[in-house]
C-alpha cells in the first residue's frame, strides 16, 4: 500500500523557498499568483493492506521523524 | 578535559574539530561512534561536529538526532555534562529538543560559506569565559540551513534568560541586517541551555585556531572551554 | 549453460553496431576477434570500450608526446590519477576530469557528478581528498538558458564537494559566445597518500574475489542509443536511460570506507566504477594485470527491476567501485562496508583465461578475449590541418580610446575579470582546517598536509582565446601560467594534469588544434621539469557545426616545504613595488584588445620558456628568503590588472610610476607578455640588485600605501571603487538566477 | 483557489534522499517500509476562479519552474 506523508512549513514559520518561488513566478509572467508554500512529500511503500493501520504507522513515523513539529505540520493520505 | 566527538555517517569537520580541541588540551579528543550506546566514562564534553550528517536529506540534522548515542547524549546533559553543537551539531541539537527552535535554509537560498562576525553576548558562560563581552570575532561559516528560527514566545524567553550567546554583528559589532548574511531571527548566530552548558553555533571558530591556517579568533572559545574544565576536573 | 551466448543476426548486430557508433571497420574487427557475430552485451562491450571517451582513439597518438617522467613521478598516465612525490613519505594523487554534455543537460546534477567521479578515481587510489578544483567554461550570460546553466553547475560543484567534506580552493572561469551551447566543466581534485600506500588497478590471483561495493545499480546514463532500440522490451518508458544523479552522502560513506580497508591489507586492485562503470572497470582490471574475470551478474546489487546483462553492464550509476580482494579476506572487507552501511558483493572471480566471461541467470551473456579488446582498439592519426598565424600588433599602431583609468574600471569588472566571489562563496573552501590561502587570497590555493609543515599550492589555467589564435603557444601558455601560478606564491610546481576539450577531431582544423597544443604543452613541460602525470580528453565539443575554443585545461600541483613560506596576493602599505620579467606591450589578444578596443586578434604573447624558468626561479628564491610580501603572476589584463587584484586583495593603494619610453602607455599597462610577475618587498633595491645578479629583468614600478591607485597622469582611482566594479558583476548577473 | 503541485523523482532516478529515508525508518524500528521517494510539493495561492483554467496555468508553471523535467515528474491539482 502506498502511503503519502506531506509536510508543510507551519503558518507563521518563514518559508524562503516559498517566497522565491512566488517571486521568480511573477517574474516569469504568471500573473494572480499569491501566497506560495514549498513543502515535502515522502512516498512510503508498506506492508501493511489495512488502510488506517497504515494511516497510524505513517502519522507515527511523520511524529518521529519526517516533520519536525516545532516548525512543521503533516498530513497523511493512502495513495 | 575529557572530550569526544560524535561521528555520524556523512560527518565531515571531525578532524578540524580534533585539532582545535588538541591545540587547547595537548591530547587528541576520541571519536566516538553514532550507533554507541554509551560515553566512555568520565567524558566531560561531547561535541556534535560540522558536516553533512544523512547528506542533509530531509531535514539537516533530522535523522542523527534519532541516533542511538543521542539517547546516551541527553541523559549526559541532563546531568550538567557540556555539549557543544557546531553547524550540522547544532541542527542536531535542536532537532533533537536539546535546544529550542530550529535552522531552516538560507535567507539567499544559497549555501553561504564566507567570513562572518559574532559579537559575544555574555563572558560567565563555560565558552566564552575568554572573551570581553561584547567582543567582536571573526569567523567562518559554511551552510545551506542556518537561518536560526524560534517562534516569538521562545525568542523573548532565550533573550530574558540571557541564553543567545552569539549574535551576527559588524566589525564595529553592530547586529546589523546585513551582516545576518543567513537571514537569522535577531541575528542568532548561537544558544545556550539554561544551564549554559549546552552551546549550539552555526559558524566554524574551530577553523580559526591556527595562525598559519586562518587566524586565532576562535581560539578563546576552546580555550574557555579548556579552562572550565580543567577547574571541573580539579 | 551454453557455450556462446545468445548471438545477434548479422545483419541486426552490424546495425546496432552502428547506433553504438561503431564504424564499419571496426565492428569487422569485433568481428574477427570473436570469430562470430556478438552477443548484446558483448557488443555493448565493444562499444563503450572503443569509444572515443574509453579508447583515446584520436588522441593517443598526439599525448605520446607528453612528456611524463621525473625523479619524483610516482605514477604517470595510465592509471585513476597520477602520482607524485612531494617529500617526507608523502605522494600527492591527482587529476582533472571533464563532465562537459552532462552539464548543459543537467546543469546541477552534470556538475555534481563530475565532482564525484574525479573524487573516486583519487581515492582509489589510497589517497585522502584534500582539495577540489573546478575549471569552468561559461556561454555568455544572456545565451539562451545559459544564467540556469552558471547556477546549477556552480550549485553542483557546491553541492557535491561541501557535503563529502573536501574544500574547493580554487578553479577558473572564462566566458566566451562559443561556449554558448557547450559549456566547459572540468573538475580536479587532490588527494595525499603515503607513499608507499599506493592502490593500482592491475589484477592479480587466479581465483580472487571480485568485489562490488558502493550504491545499487540502475539504469543510469547507459548509452543513448539503446533508447531507440526495441530490443529488450516493450515497455520503453521504464527502460529509458535516465540521467545520473549524484549522491555525495554515499560518496562520503565510500571514501571513508575504502580509506579504512586501504588501512589493511586486504586489498589486491581496487577500480573506480566510471564511464561505462562495470565494462571499463572490469575489462581494465582484468587487462592490467593479464587475467581473466568472470562475473556472476545475478549478484550485481541492483536498485531496479528486470535489468539485463546488457544494462548492468553498461550503466552508470554512481558512487560504486569494484576490487579484487585477496582470498579469505572478504569479511575484513563486509565489516567495514557494513559498518559504513553500504551494498557489498562478491561478484566473481579472476581467472588464467585472459577472457571476460558473464553470467546472468544461468545464461552466458559474454565471452571476449581481453588482449584484444586493448590492442586492437582503433586508433587513427586522423589528419590535422594549421592554425594559420595572425599578425604581430604593433601597440603604437592601436589607438587608445578611454586611457586607461576608465580602460581599468572597465576590465576589473568585465566577465573574464571580474570577482569570482560570487562562486566561490558557494564551495565551502575551509573544511579540514588546512586551508591556508583561500580562493582569491593568492595565484595558487595552499593547503597544508595534516600533521606536516608541507603544503601544497594548486591552480588550473587556461588561455582559451590565445589557443584559438596559435594553438601551439596557447598550450605552452596554459602550462606556463599553472606553474607561474604555483610559483608566484612560493611553491614549487611539480606536475600537471590537464583536461583537453577540443572540437570534432574529424575535422583536420580541431585536429590540428590539438596537434599543435600538445606539442606547446610538451615544450613547456620539458622546459619546465613539470610533467603530465594524469589527464582527459573531451572531444566533439561542437553544436550546430561550430566548435568550442581549444581548451587544454591544465591543472598544477606544486609543493611547499613548509606552509609558513607561502605568500599571497594582498597588497599591504609601504613596499615596493617591482615588475619582474620583460615588457614588451604585447596587445595581439588581450583583454584590453578586446574590451576596450572591440577587436579579437593579432597573434597571442609567445612564451619564451627559457625566461619564464629563469624568472620564475628566482622569484621564488626570492620568496623563500622572505623577501617577498606579496606576489601576483601577470596574466589576463596585463600590468594594471594585476595591481589592482593585489591592491583589491590587500585593501591599500599604491603610487605608480610611468613606463619606460618606447612603450605606448596602453600597451605598458595593458599588455599580456608572458613570464611576469608583480612583487611587493620591503627592500626594492636589494631585490632589484638581485634581479641583475641574476640576470632577470626587474624594475621598479611604484610604492604602495593609501587608498588609492594612482596613476603617473596623476588620476587616482579609489581602490574601493575598483573593487565595487569587480564585485559587482556576477551577483548581478545571476541576481535573477535566483534561488528556487 | 488554492492548487498542489507535487514533484517527484522520475521512476528509475536515483532518489538519494528517499533511499536515506527509507534507511532510518529501518533504523527506528519501523517495519515493512519497501521503497521512498521523496518530492517536494507547492502549494499555490491563485487568482483564477475558474479550476480547469487554474490547474492548466500550474502546469505551464512547473514545467517552465516547478519541476525539472529532465529528472522530475509532476502532477498538479486543485486543493
Ligand atoms: N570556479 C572557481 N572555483 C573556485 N575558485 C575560483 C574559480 N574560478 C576562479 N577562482 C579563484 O579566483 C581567483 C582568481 O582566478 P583567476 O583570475 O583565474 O586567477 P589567475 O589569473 O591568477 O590564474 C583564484 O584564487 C581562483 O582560484
Ligand atoms: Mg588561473
Amino acid at each position: 500500500m502506498k502511503v503519502l506523508v506531506t509536510v508543510m512549513p507551519k503558518a507563521g514559520v518563514l518559508d524562503p523557498q516559498g517566497k522565491a518561488i512566488g517571486h521568480a513566478l511573477a517574474g516569469l509572467g504568471f500573473a494572480g499568483v499569491g501566497e506560495v508554500r514549498a513543502g515535502k512529500v515522502i512516498e512510503l511503500e508498506v506492508a501493511e493492506t489495512d488502510a488506517a493501520a497504515a494511516k497510524q504507522a505513517a502519522e507515527a513515523m511523520a511524529r518521529k521523524l519526517l516533520a519536525n513539529t516545532v516548525i512543521e505540520s503533516f498530513r497523511v493520505e493512502i495513495a | 578535559m575529557r572530550a569526544g566527538i560524535v561521528l555520524f555517517p556523512g560527518t565531515n569537520r571531525e578532524r578540524d574539530m580534533a585539532l582545535a580541541l588538541q591545540r587547547v588540551t595537548g591530547h587528541r579528543p576520541e571519536m566516538l561512534w553514532h550507533r554507541d550506546t554509551a560515553l566512555p566514562a568520565g567524558t566531560d564534553l561531547v561535541v556534535l561536529p560540522g558536516g553533512f550528517s544523512y547528506g542533509d536529506y530531509l531535514r539537516c540534522g533530522a535523522m542523527a538526532a534519532q541516533s542511538p548515542i543521542m539517547q546516551a547524549i541527553k541523559a549526559f546533559a541532563d546531568q550538567g555534562g557540556h555539549v557543544l553543537g557546531v553547524c550540522n551539531g547544532f541542527q542536531m541539537l535542536t532537532e533533537a529538543g536539546l535546544l529550542p527552535g530550529a535552522l531552516l535554509r538560507n535567507a539567499t537560498l544559497r549555501f553561504l560559506s564566507m567570513d562572518c562576525r559574532m559579537r559575544v553576548e555574555r563572558t560567565d558562560t563555560p565558552y566564552t569565559n575568554r572573551f570581553q563581552r561584547g567582543q567582536v570575532f571573526r569567523s567562518t561559516m559554511a551552510h545551506g540551513d542556518g537561518n536560526y528560527f524560534a517562534d516569538d514566545a521562545t525568542l523573548e524567553r532565550l533573550e530574558g534568560e540571557g541564553l543567545v550567546a552569539l549574535r551576527y554583528a559588524t566589525p564595529a559589532g553592530e547586529a546589523t541586517a546585513a551582516a545576518n548574511r543567513n537571514g537569522s531571527a535577531r541575528n542568532i548566530a548561537g544558544i545556550l541551555s539554561p544551564n549554559l552548558r549546552v552551546l549550539g553555533l552555526m559558524p566554524h571558530p574551530e577553523n580559526q585556531v591556527d595562525p598559519e591556517i586562518d587566524g586565532t579568533d576562535g581560539l578563546p572559545l576552546f580555550e574557555s572551554l579548556a579552562a572550565t574544565l580543567a577547574t571541573a576536573a580539579a | 549453460m551454453t557455450q556462446t551466448p545468445a548471438l545477434l543476426a548479422p545483419e541486426r548486430a552490424r546495425q546496432l553496431a552502428a547506433e553504438y557508433g561503431l564504424k564499419p571497420d571496426e565492428y569487422d574487427r569485433v568481428l574477427a576477434i570473436l570469430g562470430r557475430a556478438p552477443s548484446l552485451c558483448e557488443l555493448g562491450i565493444f562499444s563503450v570500450m572503443w569509444s572515443e571517451h574509453c579508447s583515446y582513439k584520436s588522441s593517443r597518438v598526439w599525448l605520446k608526446e607528453l612528456p611524463t617522467k621525473a625523479p619524483w613521478v610516482i605514477q604517470g598516465p595510465g592509471e585513476n590519477a597520477g602520482v607524485i612525490d612531494i617529500g617526507d613519505g608523502l605522494a600527492a594523487v591527482f587529476k582533472m576530469e571533464s563532465h562537459n554534455h552532462p552539464s548543459f543537460i543537467e546543469p546541477y546534477q552534470g556538475a555534481a557528478t563530475g565532482v564525484g567521479g574525479i573524487l573516486r578515481d583519487v581515492f582509489t587510489m589510497g589517497a585522502r581528498p584534500i582539495a577540489n578544483l573546478n575549471a569552468l567554461r561559461f556561454g555568455m550570460p544572456d545565451a539562451p538558458r545559459m544564467k540556469q546553466v552558471i547556477d546549477g553547475v556552480v550549485r553542483g560543484i557546491g553541492g557535491y564537494g561541501n557535503c563529502v567534506g573536501v574544500p574547493t580552493v580554487g578553479g577558473e572561469v572564462n566566458f566566451h559566445p562559443r561556449y554558448n551551447g557547450n559549456p566547459l566543466v572540468n573538475a580536479m581534485t587532490v588527494g595525499i597518500a603515503r607513499a608507499d600506500r599506493i592502490f593500482t588497478a592491475a589484477a592479480s590471483g587466479v581465483g580472487n574475489p571480485v568485489v562490488y561495493v558502493g550504491s545499487k545499480t540502475g539504469r543510469d546514463g547507459i548509452h543513448g542509443a539503446t533508447m531507440a532500440s526495441t530490443e529488450f522490451t516493450a515497455d520503453s518508458e521504464e527502460k529509458r536511460p535516465t540521467v545520473q544523479i549524484g549522491d555525495p552522502f554515499t560518496e562520503k560513506l565510500l571514501i571513508e570506507a575504502c580509506l579504512e580497508l586501504m588501512a589493511t591489507d586486504a586489498i589486491v586492485a581496487i577500480q573506480d566504477m566510471g564511464a561505462a562503470g562495470l565494462t571499463s572497470s572490469s575489462v581494465e582490471m582484468a587487462g592490467k594485470g593479464g587475467m581473466g574475470i568472470e562475473l556472476e551478474l545475478d549478484r550485481v546489487p541492483q536498485r531496479e527491476t528486470g535489468m539485463t546483462a546488457y544494462e548492468m553492464m553498461l550503466s552508470e550509476s554512481q558512487e560504486r567501485m569494484l576490487m579484487i580482494l585477496k582470498p579469505g579476506r572478504e569479511h575484513v572487507a563486509e565489516a567495514i562496508f557494513t559498518k559504513w552501511e553500504l551494498d557489498f558483493a562478491v561478484i566473481g572471480h579472476l581467472t588464467d583465461t585472459g577472457r571476460i566471461v558473464l553470467k546472468h541467470k544461468g545464461r552466458l551473456e559474454a565471452d571476449i578475449e581481453l588482449a584484444p579488446l586493448e590492442s586492437e582498439a582503433p586508433l587513427y592519426r586522423r589528419p590535422t590541418a594549421e592554425t594559420p598565424r595572425q599578425a604581430v600588433l604593433d601597440a603604437a599602431a592601436i589607438a587608445d580610446p578611454v586611457g586607461p583609468e576608465a580602460a581599468l574600471l572597465t576590465l576589473v569588472g568585465s566577465l573574464d575579470l571580474c570577482s569570482r566571489r560570487w562562486i566561490w562563496d558557494q564551495y565551502d573552501s575551509m573544511v579540514g582546517g588546512q586551508t591556508a590561502r583561500r580562493p582569491g587570497a593568492a595565484d595558487a590555493a595552499i593547503v597544508r598536509i595534516e600533521e606536516s609543515r608541507r603544503a601544497l599550492a594548486m591552480t588550473t589555467d587556461c588561455t582559451p582565446r590565445y589557443c584559438l589564435a596559435d594553438p601551439e603557444e596557447g598550450g605552452k601558455q596554459a602550462v606556463a601560467e599553472a606553474w607561474r601560478n604555483i610559483t608566484a606564491t612560493g611553491g614549487l610546481p611539480l606536475a600537471i594534469t590537464d583536461n583537453m576539450n577540443f572540437g570534432n577531431p574529424e575535422k583536420p582544423e580541431i585536429m590540428g588544434q590539438f596537434a599543435a597544443a600538445v606539442r606547446g604543452m610538451a615544450a613547456a613541460c620539458i622546459a619546465l621539469d613539470f610533467p603530465v602525470v594524469s589527464g582527459n580528453v573531451s572531444l566533439y565539443n561542437e553544436t550546430e557545426g561550430r566548435g568550442i575554443l581549444p581548451t587544454p585545461a591544465i591543472g598544477g600541483v606544486g609543493v611547499l616545504d613548509d606552509v609558513a613560506q607561502a605568500v599571497g596576493l594582498g597588497l599591504k602599505p609601504g613596499l615596493d613595488l617591482v615588475l619582474v620579467g620583460e615588457t614588451r606591450g604585447w596587445l595581439g589578444q588581450s583583454l584590453w584588445l578586446r574590451e576596450i578596443a572591440g577587436r579579437e586578434d593579432g597573434a597571442p604573447p609567445p612564451v619564451d620558456l627559457t625566461a619564464e624558468r629563469r624568472n620564475g626561479d628566482a622569484v621564488r628564491g626570492w620568496i623563500r628568503q622572505g623577501l617577498v610580501a606579496a606576489s601576483h603572476d601577470l596574466s589576463d589584463g596585463g600590468l594594471l590588472v594585476a595591481a589592482a587584484e593585489m591592491a583589491m586583495a590587500g585593501g591599500a593603494g599604491a603610487v605608480l610610476d610611468a613606463g619606460p619610453a618606447g612603450i605606448p602607455a596602453h600597451g605598458w599597462w595593458f599588455g599580456e607578455d608572458q613570464g611576469r610577475y608583480l612583487l611587493a618587498v620591503r627592500d626594492g633595491d636589494a631585490m632589484l640588485a638581485a634581479a641583475k645578479a641574476a640576470g632577470v629583468p626587474a624594475i621598479r614600478i611604484g610604492r604602495s600605501g593609501g587608498e588609492a591607485l594612482v596613476l603617473p597622469g596623476g588620476q587616482s582611482i579609489s581602490v574601493a571603487k575598483l573593487a565595487e566594479a569587480h564585485e559587482r558583476t556576477l551577483p548581478a548577473l545571476m541576481a535573477e538566477a535566483g534561488g528556487a
